[in-house]
Formats: structure tokens, C-alpha cells, sequence
């Protein structure tokens, strides 16, 4: 008398432990472990996974692609991008933060500490640092933060100083300082309650930062505003810089064309793929974010 | 899994998959490999090319919907000269058989395009795309007529130069089974049924249309029954193999689709849903046979018991649930 | 919920809806009074009549898919006699007007339906079903064709006594602008776009399809996006109004509809799952145009922004997501 | 930035304690807290919901509508017809005892305590008393008794005895005899381990009862075998019966003619609605379970 059920989907994902037949691989699928995902403040939340040794492959940069839990008994049909925002190696833990805001991320914020939840990844190309780079700065609002954080980690490794400029509406929403100055970065945040964040102000703590030579390198995420700034001060000192881009994806590895955004490249204008040719691009060559 | 019992391979004219399971043309490439066995699967189809470079439509390409989402590429790529000095030896590291898609909006040129890719030893199989919905603002393309099937059918098969020909049609069409006949009429060795369903998502916010290109293709789980209706009804029509794609997520949707006609099936949808999902429905699919002691996998294609079905309600409703 | 202020009445021609909300014929009858309050519906719409008698199609008559539900009733009724004695005046104690569908596979049969109908002044609205895709083995209906649908429609037309003709087009059709086009030229006073997909689907632990009658009409939340490109279309080609049904859950989905062209919608799918989900979206519409100070909700219809679109990917990838 | 939500669905049902705007319709659509939901054995669970007023209207052989959550991320498209166990109506809760088999009921294993529920109901014609019987036999195997219990409720409110025969493959799996029990019914269980549930032995079993005069009606649900026995013996000697039927659904309240089964009037075969026609039916007309 059974009718048969329609369950979807096959779930192959690796566990945690699980043995890897395929272990070079560059990406996978895995089912993480949840450690804990908690609130930072009232509109970002910090997410640890427990993952399978193949995951903990992510550099800076790079992102992982995660299908996310249903906040509302309805599915979540794509997966939503987003950066790694940390690994610890010894813990064989990843990292995320993350906004709240739509319906994935809002299903990703009800996971609880030993749900499962499947990510793919790690994807895309990350941050390259320059051996000859002594001192980088880092300029980063809202959500770009959670993206530019493990430029500090990275950094650190390879002992290159960092100043990180972390732009925020409020006091209350400033992020990841604690990572930044944890790893030895110096730390300047700037606001928009006190008027800090305006691009005239901004400008003025890049340049001194310039005159200082500790800025041999710039990198950015999160504002269009702000990258046009980093834009103009590189070109102006000649100073490199890499902006990590955002676009809505599908299949986050290469392959469907959905993630593009513009480029130019002598004075050509080209599309190029977020997910597989970025997330991270030659800054002077992104065309608005 | 027990495994080694059931024959997954399936011939589709003179090709061999390894087992019925292929990506759909589009959503897929080698670069999959990063995360995949591609050696696993029973074909590799490459996205669709054009014989000149195309950006490709306006973003936003794609948007969620209410069960699934709807995209709107626009055929991009770089031509076909790179694709061959470029794509081509990318896929011909892996062993499955490349199936080739390509797609052009005037005959003549597709004719063209279907001999420089005959030409080239790595192509094992030229799918035309004549069903893209979005590689014009319209929507029209030759799969929504007969008539225009039959004569681009007719031109592209003329320049296979022995190469099988497979024409992927369009579930826009509203008479499927007679474009299916005339693509076989025109000498197509196999139907894929069938590319993206024509769409439109307006935002309420801003009384914009989601996409770029305003119309998209649907691509959701929940078509499944609509584009095996269609592969039923195609099967019991023409003689020469059907590619099912639509919706398969798992290793029984293949075994639907076989059911209903199909030798094999396409997935698009859920290789974007789970990047593991083919080799894991291919696993998935043996162990499925070997439970019920199916030897060939084969022995599914057209195998729905729809003869003996009771037409009386006052029987039917009389069985149990 | 804010309320009082947005004019939520849509004309149909001369027949005035309270409200832009009514349900779909076949998934509504006057016994959901048991539940909501009918009089606050834009119209009530009876399932779709036949002249004869009829048990309709065996059973099992639903299965649900992998996103919604097939489903295969087969028009059962007890003729048009009993339903102008025993089912109209269940509707009448109402006050929306009465929308009644009817349905014939024979031309001259609707004809006479049609007569019988109109001389009922119970009856407000004769909905012409020449779309259903059960009601017979093959899926087969006028609304396939442009010419059936022009010939069924004006025999229609010409038995309605003055009283409004809306025609209810299929989803399977390949050119619904056409069609659309036929059914205004015959003399249809309104479009309902569209019925149910023609779909099967097959059971894989017996081999059978899942439906007595074999195939069904596919019902989804899913299909919404299909059916809001055929309105949209439509709209651009036709003067008489449009009522959009597919896959409408929510107050949203009720905007889309209008702002691609429809000037209401009807609900099927929503109303099983919820069955206050009628009036919450009755109640949720108006709370949306009183929150953005719509005055009239009849500006939504056709509103969608699709005059200035950018169509050169270079420049629209360079916009935010 | 923001896209548009995909959110589906307005959910509009009654909760406890909300204010009535149609305190008369039969029915609803009703947000049910959940009180408790356990397993009562390997494979039956029982539901108790704490429901608006209007939906303790409930009577015996009458149903609701229920939507499930989803057992697995994708979405459960129906709602499942369940019958109402129990009404109690002091503690404004209606309980369920179900089957855990497919997706629906798999999900509604998941409801845990404090959960909401949406139930739609309730729906139907349910069991019929006649004044004139003092006694009548209530027979029953698996999830038919759960919708036969209420009828000892029924049958003790209008002081009339029950004989229930509880048919089931174990002892392991006998459902309701405590709540038949505990309202004064007279319960005789037989089982398959024991052959005491074949045909023949629940015929004697039946016949016994008629000699004492014990069998002024016949009540069953769930078996199409135990069924025919009790049309056999209720047309031999008279006794009048009726049969609660399951059947498919969509609507549940009779607009769209999908929950069909076959009945024979006075010769003449003719379809009826399960959800509307029923579930209750006459027993004589039932052309198979
Ligand atoms: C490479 C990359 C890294 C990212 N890293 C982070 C991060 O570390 N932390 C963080 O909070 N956010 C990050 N984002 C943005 C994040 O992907 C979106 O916030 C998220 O997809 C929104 O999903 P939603 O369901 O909440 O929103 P919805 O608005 O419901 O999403 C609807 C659709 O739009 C897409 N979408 C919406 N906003 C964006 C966006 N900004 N970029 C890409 N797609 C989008 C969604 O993926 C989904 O397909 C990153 C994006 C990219 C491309
Ligand atoms: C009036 C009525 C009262 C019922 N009372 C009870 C009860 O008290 N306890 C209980 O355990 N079961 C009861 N049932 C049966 C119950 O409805 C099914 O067990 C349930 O719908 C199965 O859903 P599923 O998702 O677990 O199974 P699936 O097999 O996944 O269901 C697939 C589809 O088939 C339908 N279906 C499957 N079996 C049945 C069935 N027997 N009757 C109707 N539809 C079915 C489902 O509703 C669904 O639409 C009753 C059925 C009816 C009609
Ligand atoms: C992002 C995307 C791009 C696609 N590109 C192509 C294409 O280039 N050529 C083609 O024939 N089909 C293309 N398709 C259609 C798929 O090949 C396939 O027919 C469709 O996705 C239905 O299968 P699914 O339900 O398994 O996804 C594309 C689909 C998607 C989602
Ligand atoms: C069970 C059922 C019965 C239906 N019966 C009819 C009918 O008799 N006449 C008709 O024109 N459409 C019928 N339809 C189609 C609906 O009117 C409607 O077009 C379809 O369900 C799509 O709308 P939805 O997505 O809101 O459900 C029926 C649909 C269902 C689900
Ligand atoms: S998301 Fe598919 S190519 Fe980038
Ligand atoms: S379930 Fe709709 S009429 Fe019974």
C-alpha cells in the first residue's frame, strides 16, 4: 500500500573523517559539523564548522559555496557564496561571518552546535602577497570585512605588516578588529557617526599611511566607494592592489557564466567570471563593484 | 553498494556511455575535475559554442524562484577557433566520449560551425542546440517548428561528416512529438528532450525584471514530470534514442526516465545543487539495479507497464491506496 | 494591516470584482464556505461543467511530485441540468458574481452548454475550459490551436446571451500569442491564462504510471514564472483583459501577475494547501499597496518597468548585485 | 543591494487563544502547538495538540488536514488526512495516533513540544449513533483503530457498549486498548502470531457476540478482509453497519473530486467523495476498502 516517497537529492558529501578517495583534489562537497554560530552583533553571526581535512585547504580569499537550511519550510534551491573567513588547521575548523539578511542566510542562521550543514569548496582564487610586500593595508566595510580578515592571517605567515582601515555605520558594527590586532595588524577604524568614514577623511589616513611606507600593496571588499578611493590613490603612487568582487552565482567552479562582472584591461572592457577567474582581481582593472 | 553485477553501459547509435548519466550541455565544464572523477561519467558535454565570440546576455543571469531558478546566459564563449585550440584538448584528457554542443541562429552558419567542430578528432559527438530560449530576446528558435527543425536538422547533419548528430529540442514547443519526428526525419541519431522552459520573474520591489535579459530559462526538480511526459510520448514515436533532461536529481529520476523511453538522461540542476551528485546517482543507480537483480541497465529503457491500465473509475477507485 | 485606503475593485469588462483574488476553477466549490467567508472573494468560480454526466478518470487521480502535485480528475459532474438546479443556487447565496466553467470536446455540444448557461441569471460569467489537458487520453484540446480555439470560440460567443465569454488558454501550447489572439478575435471578453501542464509520472517500485488515467496536470508553485512570461506576452498583443493563474501563493505573487499585464488572478494550488489562503492574501494585498500608497490597485496592471532595460553586458555586470 | 525574498506562502491559521472572526464555520485552518508527541510503539506515534476552540468540534470519524513538516529539506507538497484520536475538550487539545511510513508522516514524527502545527478541520462525516442500539462492535486492525477509538468515547457519552476486536500482527502492536478499556468498552484482542486474527476465528468471534446479543451495530476501518466479514454477517443477520474509508486527497473538504472510491446503491455503482460523502460510510455500500 506504500506510495512511493519522493525524496530528492543523494547526499555524497564528505564528514569529517571520512576516508577521501579523491584526496588531491583542489575542492570537494562536505557535510561540516557545526561547532558554533553565534551572534557578533545584531546583524552579523560568526559560524565554526567542524570539516573534513580536504576543506581546510581554503587560503584567503577563496570561498566556499553552501547550501543553506530553510528558514521558512520552503527550500533554498541555489547555494550562496561566501569567503572563508578563517581555518584553524589544528582544529580542523573552518570559518564564516556573515550577514544575516536574505532567506539562505537567514536558514544559515538557525544552524545549531552538531547540525550538519554542506558547503563545496574551497573555490576560486584568493589573495596573492607579494614577497617583496613589507607592509599591506587593507580597507574593509560591512560584510568586504569578513572577506579581508584572513589577509591578516595570511600576512602574519608570511610576516608582512598589515594596517587594516575597517569602515562601519556604528561603533556597534565594527568587525573583526579583534582578529586584525590578534594577529598584529594595526587597526583603524573609521565611522560614519563621527563622519570618519568620508572618503576625504579616509583619503587622508591612506595617504599618511603612504607617506609612512606602510603601503605597499592595497586591498579591498564591500564598497564601490572605497575601491574607487583605493583606485585612484594606487594609481596616483603606483602601488598594487587586489579587490575581492561579489556576484550572484550558480555553479560556483567555472562552468555556467552567471557570476560576471566587468574588467579592463588596456583600455579594453571584458567580462570575467567572479568564481573562477576571482573572487579576487587586479584592483586597478575592476570596473565599479 | 554491491556493485559489478548490473551492466551500466548504454549505446547511443555507435557511441558507448560507460552508464546513462551525463551532464547537460551548459552546466558543466572540465573544470569540474576539481571537485569530481569526471572518468566516472557516462559523457562529457560541453557548453554550447558559437561560431563567433558572444559576451553573452546582460546581468543579473540568474534568480531564485519560488522552486528553482530561472538563468539567462546567453550562449557566451569565445569562438569556435579557441574553443578548439583551447576547450577541446581540455576534455580530451578524460576518457568518456565528448559530446559537443554548439548552436547558431542562421543556417548556413551553423552548418559551418558543425564541420569545423566534425573536422576536429577530439569531438566525438555534435549536439545541436536548436531550443537555446534565451540566446534572443524572443525566445523563438528552429525547436518551436517542425519545418524550421526539419531544414536545420537537414543542413547540420549534411556537415557531421559521419559524426553522430544529437538535436536537443525545445519543451516550449507545443507539439513535441512532431518536431521529434522531423529532427529524425532529417537524420538526427538521438533527441535530447529538453533544454529550459521560457520564463519571466518581475521584482515586486522595483517592478523590474529579475534578469538582464528580462526572459530566462526555468530550471527546477519540479518540470521533471512535464519533460518525461514529453520523452514518453516522443518514445513511442521515433526510433532513434532519447537523452532525458529535466529535474533529475537522483538515481530513481534516471530510472524514470528510462522507464519512460530514454536510453539516458542529462543533469544540470543538480550538479549545481550538489557538485558530487552524478558519480553519487551513477552509485547510487548500480546499487539500485543490483538490489532488484536488474543485469542490464538497459533492460529499463521503455519498460513502463501502461498496457493493461483499468479505464473504469468505478474499478479503479475501488482499489486500495 | 492598514486599511481602507487602496481601491483594491478590478473591472472585468463589465463585471466587477471586489477584489483582484479569485479561485481557480476545479480547486473551489461553495463547501469551502465551511472554512472562509466567500464573500470576500473577487469572484466565486464553479469547477468546470460538462452537459452529460460524466465519473470522470480513475483513480489514483493525484500524486505528488518532487515539487507539487500531479493530478487527473476528468471533469466528473452530474450534467448541466442537476448543476443549474442543485449547484448554482449554492453559489447564488453569494455575492461575488458566479463565474461558471464549462467544457466540451464537440463544438456544438459547448454550443448548447453555452445556451443553457446564459438563460440561467444566476450565472454571471461564462468561463469557456478549452484547455483542460484530462479530459481526454491524449491531452489534446482546442486551446492547442489557434484555428480550434477561433472555431470553439465563436460558437461560444454566439450562445452567450451578452453575457461575458472568458476563455481559459493552455500552458502547452507552443504560441500562446497566437492563440491568445484567435480567442480575442472570436469574440473572448477575457483571458484566464493558464490551466495545468500536461505531465506523467511513473512509479519506480512498480513500473506504472503514478495516475489512472495515466497522464496529469502538473501543479506547482514551481511553474509560476512559465506562466507569468505567457501573460506578460500575451498582454503586450491583446486588448481584452487577462486573468494570470499558476503557482500564485502570496500577495507578491498577486502584484506580479498585474504588473505583467493580468488584471487578476486565480488560485488553485494555495487554496489546498491553505485554505484561508485566499482571504490572508486578500488581506496581505491590501496591507502591500497601502504600505507603498497605491490608491488604485488597477495601477499595478502592466506596470512592470521593462522600457529602459540596458542591454550591453559590459556595462550592466559593472552594476551592483 | 537586497534581492527580493523568495518567501511563499501567507500563513493565516488560528492560533489557541485567538479572537474568532466566523466563530460558526465548521471548520478552519488552526496553528496547533504541539504538547507531546511520542512513539507508542516501534512504528505508531501519538500527537497531542493544544488547538483553538473552533477546532474542538472535532467528532468522532471526523478528520483534518494536516500540513507536515518536511522530514528532509525539501518541501512536503500535500497535506495528509489524519483522524481525530481524541478530543479533549477541558484541555482544549485534539490528539492523533499515526503511522511514521512515508514523508509526511515521517515529518510529523519530527514535531517535538512547542512546535506549531497546521491542521486544517475538522472535515468530514463522522461515526452516526442510533439511540435505538445499546450495544454495538467496534473491529479494527493497525491505524484503523485509531479511527475507530473515538467511537468508545462517543459510545460512552450516549451510554452505549463496545465490544472492540482488536486485530493486530503482535502483542507489540495492539493500539488503544487502554483508551477502549479505560471508557468501560469490552476489548478482545487477536493475532496474527496466534492465528487468532484469521478470518474464521473473528467470525466465531463476531457470531458469539450476536448470540448475546451484543452486536446491535458494526463499526470497522482499516482492512479490506475484515471488511467483507462484517458485510457478510450484517447482511445475514441485519445488523446495520458503517466503515470509515481513506482514500488520496487534495482539497479534504469536497471541491475537487480526487478522493473518489466506489460505492453500490441499490445496485448501482457510483463514485462518492472520501472527505466529504465520508470518510464515514454506510457498510453495506462499500465496494472494497
Ligand atoms: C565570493 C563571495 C564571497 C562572499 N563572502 C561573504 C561573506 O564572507 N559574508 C557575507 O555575509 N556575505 C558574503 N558574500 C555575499 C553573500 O553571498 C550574500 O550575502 C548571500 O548570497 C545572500 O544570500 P541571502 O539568501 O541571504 O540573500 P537573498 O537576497 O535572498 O539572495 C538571493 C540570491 O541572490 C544572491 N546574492 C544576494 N546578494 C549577493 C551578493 N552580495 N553576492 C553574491 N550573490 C548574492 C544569493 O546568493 C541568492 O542567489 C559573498 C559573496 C561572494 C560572491
Ligand atoms: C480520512 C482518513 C483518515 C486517516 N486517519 C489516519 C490515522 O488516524 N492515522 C494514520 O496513521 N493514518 C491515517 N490515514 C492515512 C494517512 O492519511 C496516510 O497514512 C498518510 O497520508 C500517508 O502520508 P505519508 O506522507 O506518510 O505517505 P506517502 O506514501 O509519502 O504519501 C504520498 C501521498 O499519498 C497519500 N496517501 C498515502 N497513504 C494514504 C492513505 N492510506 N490514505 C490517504 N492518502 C494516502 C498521502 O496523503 C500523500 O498524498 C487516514 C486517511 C484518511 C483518508
Ligand atoms: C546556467 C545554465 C546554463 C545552460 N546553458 C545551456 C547551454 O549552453 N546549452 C544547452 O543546450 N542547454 C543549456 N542549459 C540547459 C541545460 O542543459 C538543461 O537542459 C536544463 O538545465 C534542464 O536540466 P536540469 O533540470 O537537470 O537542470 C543551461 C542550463 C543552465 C541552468
Ligand atoms: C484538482 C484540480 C482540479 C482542477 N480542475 C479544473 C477544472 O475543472 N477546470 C479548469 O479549468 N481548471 C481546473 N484545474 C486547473 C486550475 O483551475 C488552475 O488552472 C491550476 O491549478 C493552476 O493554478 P494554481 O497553480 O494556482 O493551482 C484544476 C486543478 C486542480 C489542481
Ligand atoms: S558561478 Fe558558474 S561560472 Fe561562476
Ligand atoms: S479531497 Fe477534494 S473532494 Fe475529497
Amino acid at each position: 500500500m506504500a506510495l512511493e516517497s519522493c525524496e530528492k537529492y543523494t547526499d555524497t558529501a564528505l564528514r569529517p573523517g571520512d576516508a577521501d578517495r579523491y584526496p588531491d583534489r583542489l575542492a570537494g562537497e562536505f557535510l561540516g559539523l557545526v561547532v558554533s554560530n553565534d551572534w557578533v552583533n545584531k546583524e552579523y553571526k560568526h559560524l565554526v564548522l567542524k570539516v573534513h581535512d580536504r576543506a581546510l585547504k581554503a587560503y584567503a580569499g577563496q570561498f566556499f559555496h553552501l547550501l543553506c537550511p530553510t528558514p521558512d519550510g520552503a527550500e533554498v534551491w541555489m547555494r550562496r557564496p561566501m569567503s572563508v573567513y578563517r581555518v584553524d588547521k589544528p582544529k580542523g575548523q573552518i570559518e564564516f561571518l556573515y550577514k544575516c539578511e536574505g532567506r539562505g542566510t537567514r536558514g544559515m542562521g538557525m544552524l545549531a552546535a552538531g547540525d550538519e550543514f554542506n558547503i563545496a569548496g574551497p573555490l576560486g582564487k584568493g589573495f596573492h602577497l607579494d614577497p617583496a610586500w613589507k607592509n599591506i593595508v587593507v580597507l574593509g566595510r560591512g560584510v568586504g570585512l569578513a572577506t579581508l580578515a584572513p589577509l591578516s592571517q595570511l600576512a602574519a605567515e608570511n610576516k608582512v605588516g598589515v594596517t587594516a582601515i575597517l569602515s562601519a555605520r556604528n561603533p556597534d558594527v565594527v568587525m573583526s578588529k579583534d582578529l586584525f590586532d590578534g594577529l598584529g595588524a594595526k587597526t583603524i577604524t573609521v565611522l560614519d557617526t563621527d563622519k570618519s568614514s568620508e572618503v576625504a577623511n579616509v583619503e587622508k589616513v591612506i595617504e599618511g599611511l603612504i607617506s609612512d611606507r606602510k603601503a605597499d600593496a592595497f586591498f579591498t571588499c564591500g564598497s564601490s566607494r572605497l575601491l574607487k578611493l583605493m583606485q585612484q590613490l594606487g594609481k596616483k603612487h603606483g602601488i598594487p592592489g587586489q579587490v575581492a568582487m561579489e556576484q550572484i552565482m550558480v555553479c560556483g567552479v567555472g562552468a555556467c557564466y552567471v557570476c560576471m562582472r566587468t574588467f579592463e584591461i588596456d583600455g579594453v572592457k571584458t567580462l570575467k567570471r567572479v568564481c573562477r577567474d576571482g573572487p579576487v582581481f587586479d584592483m586597478q582593472q575592476a570596473v565599479g563593484w | 553498494m554491491v556493485s559489478g553485477m548490473v551492466d551500466l553501459s548504454v549505446k547511443i547509435g555507435d557511441i558507448t556511455l560507460a552508464n546513462p548519466v551525463t551532464p547537460a550541455s551548459g552546466a558543466f565544464s572540465w573544470e569540474y575535475n576539481d571537485v569530481i572523477d569526471l572518468n566516472r561519467l557516462g559523457g562529457l558535454v560541453a557548453k554550447t559554442i558559437c561560431r563567433e565570440p558572444r559576451l553573452g546576455n546582460p546581468t543579473p543571469r540568474m534568480a531564485e524562484t519560488e522552486a528553482g531558478i530561472i538563468q539567462s546566459i546567453g550562449l557566451p564563449g569565445k569562438g569556435i577557433e579557441y574553443f578548439i585550440d583551447h576547450i577541446v584538448p581540455e576534455y580530451a584528457r578524460f576518457t568518456p566520449p565528448l559530446i559537443v554542443s554548439c548552436s547558431s541562429d542562421n543556417i548556413e552558419e551553423f552548418a559551418l560551425l558543425t564541420e569545423e567542430l566534425a573536422a576536429c578528432p577530439d569531438v566525438d559527438v555534435i549536439e545541436a542546440n536548436i531550443s537555446c530560449p534565451t540566446r534572443n530576446l524572443t525566445g523563438q528558435n528552429f525547436a518551436m517548428h517542425e519545418d524550421y527543425t526539419r531544414d536545420a536538422v537537414k543542413a547540420i547533419k549534411d556537415k557531421c561528416a559521419g559524426k553522430p548528430l544529437w538535436v536537443k529540442l525545445s519543451p516550449n514547443a507545443g507539439d513535441i512529438v512532431s518536431i521529434a519526428k522531423a529532427a529524425e526525419d532529417a537524420g538526427a541519431d538521438c533527441l535530447v528532450i529538453a533544454n529550459t522552459f521560457l520564463s519571466l520573474k518581475i521584482r515586486t520591489d522595483n517592478f523590474r525584471p529579475a534578469l538582464g535579459n528580462k526572459f530566462g530559462g526555468l530550471v527546477s526538480p519540479a518540470l521533471k514530470p512535464i519533460v518525461l511526459r514529453m520523452v514518453y510520448q516522443v518514445a513511442k514515436q521515433v526510433k532513434i534514442p532519447i537523452i532525458g533532461i529535466g529535474g533529475v536529481t537522483k538515481a530513481e529520476d534516471v530510472v524514470e526516465y528510462m522507464l519512460a523511453g530514454a536510453s539516458a538522461v542529462g543533469i544540470g540542476y543538480a550538479g549545481f545543487r550538489n557538485p558530487t551528485a552524478l558519480v553519487q546517482i551513477i552509485d547510487d543507480l548500480e546499487a539500485w539495479c543490483n538490489e532488484r537483480g536488474i543485469k542490464k541497465v538497459t533492460d529499463l529503457i521503455g519498460a513502463v507497464k501502461d498496457d493493461d491500465m483499468e479505464m473504469d473509475p468505478l474499478v479503479t477507485a475501488s482499489h486500495g491506496v
